[in-house]
């Protein structure tokens, strides 16, 4: 747990300092990597794998988003806070989902209508 | 003596004068009384269709008002009360006064946000206002489709887009305190030193901003449907009305608990001043807010029980649905236990707390009725879930925030109220309360079903109780509005800490100085300690 | 501790914080707070989509075919070039370099108004196919049901309306950042404006990031 | 009835004293807390009640065990509320095989009820005791709520598709009906009755009513709309026979399953191209506004009508369409959204 769970805001503040600033190589990397993941994405939707059609691709869109966050959004140096922040969110939107497919999942089953 | 110092002294309400002071502060004490008024306002109005509803429904027939207009009244009833009244209730009013000055804050951490908060409510309630002088709108508080996109002919846009914008108001309160527990505690808070009032409103924060775009997102999907006959939740196009109750509930269900955990908040405070004990089972209270919280989004689906849901979800709901209560049963458990051995006075206030204590009992077990399925069957949509949840949010809420209104008000006006008249005000609240919505229950169990215009004349009896009821309510409520007016130029002037209560908020004087501390306390000692009794001034510095 | 309370307010330190770290981080924690506010607020449209998606795959993959992926590839480059000018511009932030920090905010906003340029010839490239839903005269060739068609281009255009509203907001922002610097406000002490104004801007980018496979690759194939 | 006032609904059906039973449970748990908050808040009130001002607060302490308690013992009475509730929940949705079927189509603002020996009533709904009814119900415009509180049954008839409701009336007399689900203006004048009635009594009402069955109006419709042009009865052309479609698994051109149940015809004549039997071509109009939806589960009766009188259980197929690869069980897609 971050320790600003722990103590007050006051006591807590001295251990953020500035962080460390990325140099221009990493952004331009991480550019690169998201520009090919892109053109994979989009040549692999062009071939038809069935299934995993969908999985490449939101496999595909999970990582370019990972790769945003991390860098370009200083995840990498955030508090354990803002992470903790991020998957909640995450977590929240799970919970929409599945708990909204447990209706529209079931709906047929038993035979009964309605 | 006492008056010359309040009058000398420097204090948020005497800082700057005008209006123009008011609409642009950035005090959070100030935009809290802006709250404070613009609730008001809202409760009269929503309390004045509920007048008429009970009105029209003392006789089986329609005498009093049309069909039409009778709809109108109970959805504009229902969305003045549920969005522009309760949900800013609590946390806008008294969390956005208390909240920073428990923690040992000057402010909230965003001040300017705090300021547009009030602004988007006052946006957003005169799109409501509009929409009801121009019409009206009869959808019905939850806006099901496809009656509300398709059918309905009157101002649903507008109303739509009315809770839309208040949506945001409640989402930048919860941003700012979620930030502000985080950020702006004093030396030496920490987290289980806060007073129960700051971990129920965290607790609520969360659900604002987790829940609120949920629902900004699906008004606006009904907003689209209904202008650009776009289809996302028309059977005629293979879309799902159900999803659109889902989306619905996912926000409002939470909504429930927006509702009622700050009351929760409040209750923790009153009963630890009035019977000068820490709340029993400190930690366990505290961590029932969060799991009230995280569980409450569990549960919406037990709104669709009979809706066409599929069997399963609704068994899963229905299991889930009991998790929520176990808090709550903590909470109440817990309250009752801290009174055991304590030394406990009767001020208003603590009478307001043990209304709310057995009132939100009734109704909390009453939910139990309703989360059961094969028994949600019989009574869904009839007067025993309009009787479950008039008595969770007001038999509960609105009891608590009269509580915290009067145990604050000495602090947040310098002025007592006078207290004859306060008990006799909770005394008219609690038997109108009664009178009027248990009567509710019976006839809910005998099928009264809701929004029901006309009945069958053999569910009159219990309806004219319910009536009858109403006018104690009403009377119960106007009282407090012209004794607190009356108390601001004649009531006794308080000092810092009237109640003896112990929390940084009575540390400093009443009403507090616009930076609330003239010096930022360092705190040593966890909430209500009554290790000694705080004394009854202290030193104005 | 201190005990002063009133003292001056300035922009780096506004009177309710004790320091600039904790003003800083409550400004940054607020924001990724109101991130997550965003992201249920596209959820609501991603479970919409979700649900209809899996009840008529076939349908949707056809009228996915016929979304134009060229220009959808396009755009997302647009967008990520965007996200990485912003990175620098907030890296420039960082180092205090105030005219790199300008310039880089102006070609962040020029690539998010190429997005919405790209975006709007797209949307009126619909109105020409007839794949507008709310008009008399929709048709999707490919598919007999009309009516689930409908639903598709009902979630596309609320989706990247949506996204697109975002886009306009984002490019409001930037452009006010660039003002604000123009006029000296920031420091190397004091840029959390930029940081911010960053965040968001990425975030917008993820969102779309996901849009993009959503709407145009996903069983792409079943329309050919 | 009168005006003199009632605590509990009549128990009109075989239901009603299973939810009541599961009320008195809920009731007893529910004044059990009741009275023992209450109580313990009046006793500590009065006894622990501030003697003096000054008077020194007693400290104490949290007692872990008694925290478990209380949130134990709650959450097992809670468990029995919910595995009870469910209990009769499932009961409440499961219509028994060979229940009496009447359709019901809800409309702002009024019920229609079709019986299948061609009766059709609005408003009212004259049914025999002791016998499973069973309700097929569907909205022609908004969401509606089929609810008999003297039965304790209730449920939304949603637009669009088809949902159940069924029940066993025990005593012969006259119960309210009221629609539970608000839908617009009339929404509280959108109520009848439900007449029960002795097996006799029913089957002279029946006898006063029209000759034709639902399939017959249901054949009469067939004809109108031209579908034995296509669909003959000896199977030629190139157009599935209709004869045991009906609780029959139907192969799909994309590789699926269905069971051919209501909401599957229903989906079949106005929305066609939807699912396509294996072996045809999208060939069939849609006649979606051609047919009302009281059309539609006339022609529904008069497909059913179609099977050899042996098949009658459903999902006891004497004859498919197409070979059935294997029964739509769990897991198939759902073929009533
Ligand atoms: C403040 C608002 C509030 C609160 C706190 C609650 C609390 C609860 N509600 Fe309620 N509810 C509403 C507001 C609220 N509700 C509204 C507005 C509606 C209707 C909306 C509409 O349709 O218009 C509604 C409707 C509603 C329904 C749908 C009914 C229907 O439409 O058919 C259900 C079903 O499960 C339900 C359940 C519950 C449960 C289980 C709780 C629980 O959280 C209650 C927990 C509390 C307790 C259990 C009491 C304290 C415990 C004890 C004293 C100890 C003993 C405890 C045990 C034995 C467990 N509520
Ligand atoms: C916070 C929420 C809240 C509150 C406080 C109330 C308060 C009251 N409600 Fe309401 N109610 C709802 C939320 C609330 N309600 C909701 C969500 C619905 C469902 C709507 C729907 O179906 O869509 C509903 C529905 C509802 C119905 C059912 C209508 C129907 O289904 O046909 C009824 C019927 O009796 C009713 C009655 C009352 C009464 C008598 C009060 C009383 O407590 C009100 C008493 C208050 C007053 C009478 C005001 C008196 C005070 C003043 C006038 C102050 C004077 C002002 C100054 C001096 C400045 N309500
Ligand atoms: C133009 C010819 C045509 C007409 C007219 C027509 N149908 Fe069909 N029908 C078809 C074809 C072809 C199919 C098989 C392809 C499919 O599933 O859509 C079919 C399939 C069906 C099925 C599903 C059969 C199965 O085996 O699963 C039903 C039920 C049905 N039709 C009922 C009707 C009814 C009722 C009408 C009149 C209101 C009607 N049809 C009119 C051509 C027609
Ligand atoms: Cu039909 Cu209410
Ligand atoms: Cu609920």
């Amino acid at each position: 747990m971050d320790q600003h769970l722990e103590q007050s805001a006051h006591a807590g503040h001295a251990a953020h300092g500035e962080h460390p600033i990325d140099s221009v190589r990493t952004y331009a990397l991480v550019l690169v990597v998201l520009l090919c993941l892109t053109i994979a994405t989009a040549l692999v939707a062009t071939i038809d794998l069935g299934f995993f059609n969908i999985v490449v691709a939101l496999g595909i869109a999970v990582t370019k988003m990972m790769f945003v966050i991390w860098f370009f959004m200083h995840v990498r140096y955030s508090t354990t806070l803002t992470r903790l922040v991020m998957v909640s969110g995450v977590l929240w939107l799970i919970i929409l989902l599945t708990l909204a497919f447990a209706d529209f999942a079931t709906r047929g089953w038993l035979n009964v209508l309605g | 003596m006492e008056t010359a110092a309040v009058l000398e002294r420097e204090t948020y309400l005497n800082a700057s004068y005008g209006l123009k002071s008011w609409l642009l502060t950035k005090d959070h004490k100030r935009i809290a009384v802006l709250y404070f008024i613009t609730v008001s306002i809202f409760f009269a109005i929503g309390g004045a269709f509920a007048g008429l509803i009970r009105l029209e429904l003392l006789t089986p027939q329609a005498d009093l008002v049309s069909a039409e207009t009778y709809n109108k009244l109970f959805t504009m009833h229902g969305v003045i009360m549920v969005f522009f009244f309760l949900i800013p209730s609590i946390p806008a009013t008294l969390g956005n006064f208390f909240l920073p000055m428990m923690i040992g804050a000057r402010d909230l951490a965003f001040p300017r946000i705090n300021l547009l908060s009030w602004y988007l409510l006052i946006g957003g309630g005169a799109f409501a206002i509009f929409a009801m002088v121009s019409g009206g709108v009869d959808t019905g508080w939850t806006f099901y489709t496809p009656f509300s996109t398709s059918y309905s002919n009157s101002y649903v846009i507008a109303t739509a887009l009315g809770i839309f914008i208040a949506g945001f108001s409640s989402i930048l309160t919860g941003l700012n305190f979620v930030v502000t527990v985080h950020r702006m505690r004093a030396p030496g808070m920490t987290w289980f030193r806060m007073p129960l009032f700051v971990w129920a409103h965290y607790a609520t924060s969360l659900i604002q901003i987790l829940g609120t775009p949920v629902i900004a997102v699906t008004l606006l999907l009904v907003l689209c449907e209904r202008s650009f006959h776009i289809g996302i939740f028309d059977p005629a196009l293979g879309g799902d009305p159900i999803l659109f109750e889902h989306l619905f509930w996912f926000y409002s269900h939470p909504a429930v608990y927006i509702m009622v955990l700050p009351g929760m908040g409040v209750i923790n405070e009153i009963v630890s001043t009035y019977s000068r004990k820490p709340i029993y089972g400190y930690v366990f209270v505290a961590f029932s807010s969060m799991a009230i919280a995280v569980v409450g989004f569990l549960v919406w689906g037990h709104h669709l029980f009979v809706s066409g849901q599929s069997l399963y979800a609704g068994l899963v709901f229905s299991f889930l649905s009991y998790f929520v209560a176990i808090p709550s049963a903590v909470k109440v458990f817990n309250w009752t236990a801290t009174l055991y051995k304590g030394s406990i006075s009767f001020d208003t206030p603590m009478l307001y707390a043990f209304g709310f204590i057995g009132l939100f009992t009734i109704g909390g077990l009453t939910g139990l009725f309703v989360a059961s399925l094969g028994m949600d069957v019989h009574v869904h949509d009839t007067y025993f879930v309009i009787a479950h949840f008039h008595y969770v949010m007001v038999g509960g809420t609105i009891m608590a925030y009269l509580g915290g209104v009067h145990y604050w008000w000495p602090k947040m006006t310098g002025r007592m109220y006078p207290e004859d008249f306060a008990k006799l005000s909770a005394l008219l609240v609690f038997v109108g309360f009664n009178l009027t919505f248990f009567p509710q229950f019976i006839l809910g169990y005998l099928g009264m079903p809701r929004r029901y215009h006309v009945y069958p004349p053999e569910f009159q009896v219990l309806h004219v109780l319910s009536t009858a009821g109403a006018t104690v309510l009403a009377l119960g409520y106007i009282l407090p509005a012209i004794y607190f007016l009356w108390s601001l130029r004649y009531g006794k002037v308080a000092g810092s800490n009237p109640w003896r209560a112990t929390g940084l908020e009575w540390d400093t004087p009443s009403p507090p100085p616009t930076h609330n501390f003239d010096r930022i306390p360092v705190v040593t000692h966890g909430a209500y300690d009554y290790s000694h009794i705080p004394g009854e001034e202290i030193e104005v510095g | 501790m201190d005990s002063e309370a009133h003292h001056l307010e300035t922009l780096a330190l506004r009177e309710q914080f004790d320091t600039e770290d904790q003003q800083k981080d409550a400004s940054t924690l607020g924001m990724w707070v109101f991130l997550i506010t965003e992201m249920m607020f596209f959820g609501g449209m991603f479970l919409a989509y979700t649900l209809y998606r899996s009840t008529y795959p076939q349908v949707f993959g056809v009228a996915s075919s016929s979304l134009n992926l060229p220009i959808g590839a396009t755009n997302t480059c647009v967008l990520l070039l965007s996200s990485f000018t912003m990175a620098m511009a907030v890296r420039s932030g960082q180092l205090g370099k105030k005219r790199a920090v300008i310039w880089f905010l102006i070609i962040t906003m020029l690539f998010g108004l190429t997005f919405l340029g790209i975006k709007a010839f797209e949307w009126t490239e619909k109105f020409q196919e007839h794949h507008v839903p709310a008009l008399a005269n929709f048709h999707l060739d490919g598919t007999p049901l009309q009516g689930q068609a409908k639903l598709f281009f009902s979630l596309y255009f609320a989706m990247t309306g949506l996204h697109a509203l975002h886009m306009v907001v984002g490019v409001g922002i930037v452009l006010f950042i660039i003002m604000e610097t123009a006029r000296n406000k920031y420091s190397p002490k004091y840029y959390t404006p930029i940081d911010i104004a960053g965040l968001y801007w990425h975030f917008v980018d993820v969102v779309w990031i996901f849009l993009f496979p959503l709407f145009y690759l996903i069983d792409r194939h079943i329309g050919r | 009835m009168g005006t003199q006032l009632r605590l509990l609904p009549e128990q009109a059906s075989t239901i009603a004293p299973e939810v009541d039973h599961l009320a008195y449970y809920l009731l007893a748990v529910s004044i059990f807390f009741t009275v023992l908050i209450f109580g313990a808040v009046f006793y500590f009130a009065i006894r622990y009640r501030r003697r003096a001002d000054t008077e020194p607060p007693q400290p104490q302490h949290t007692g872990l065990a008694l925290e478990i308690a209380w949130s134990v013992i709650p959450f097992g009475l809670t468990m029995i509320m919910f595995g009870w509730g469910a209990e009769i929940f499932f009961k409440e949705r499961r219509p028994p095989d060979d229940a009496l079927q009447v359709y019901v189509v809800g409309k702002q603002w009024m019920w229609k009820l079709q019986h299948m020996e061609g009766q059709r009533e609005i408003n009212e709904l004259h049914i025999p005791i002791n016998r499973p009814i069973k309700l097929m119900m569907t909205s022609e415009d908004v969401i509606h709520d089929f609810f008999v509180p003297d039965f304790r049954v209730k449920q939304d008839v949603v637009p669009g598709r088809y949902t159940t409701e069924w029940f066993v009336a025990t005593k012969p007399g006259k119960y309210h009906l009221f629609c539970a689900q608000y839908c617009g203006t009339n929404h509280s004048a959108m109520t009848g009755w439900v007449y029960a009635m002795s097996p006799q009594d029913y089957q002279e009402w029946l006898a006063g009513g029209p000759t034709g069955s639902m399939a017959d109006a249901g054949a009469r419709l067939f004809d109108d709309l031209a579908c034995g042009n296509c669909h003959k009865p000896d199977g030629t052309g190139r157009c599935p026979n209709l004869t045991g479609l009906f609780g029959s698994t139907v192969m799909l051109a994309d590789g699926r399953t269905v069971k051919a149940d209501e909401a599957y015809i229903r989906e079949s004549i106005l929305n066609p191209p939807a699912k396509i039997v294996a072996g045809y071509q999208p060939l069939m109009p849609t006649f979606q506004g051609l047919v009302s939806e009281e059309g539609v589960v006339q022609l529904i009766e008069y497909i059913k009508s179609l099977n050899p009188p042996l098949g009658q259980a459903q999902g006891n197929p004497t004859q498919t369409t197409v070979p059935a690869r294997e029964p739509a069980a769990a897991g198939a897609p759902p073929a009533n959204r």
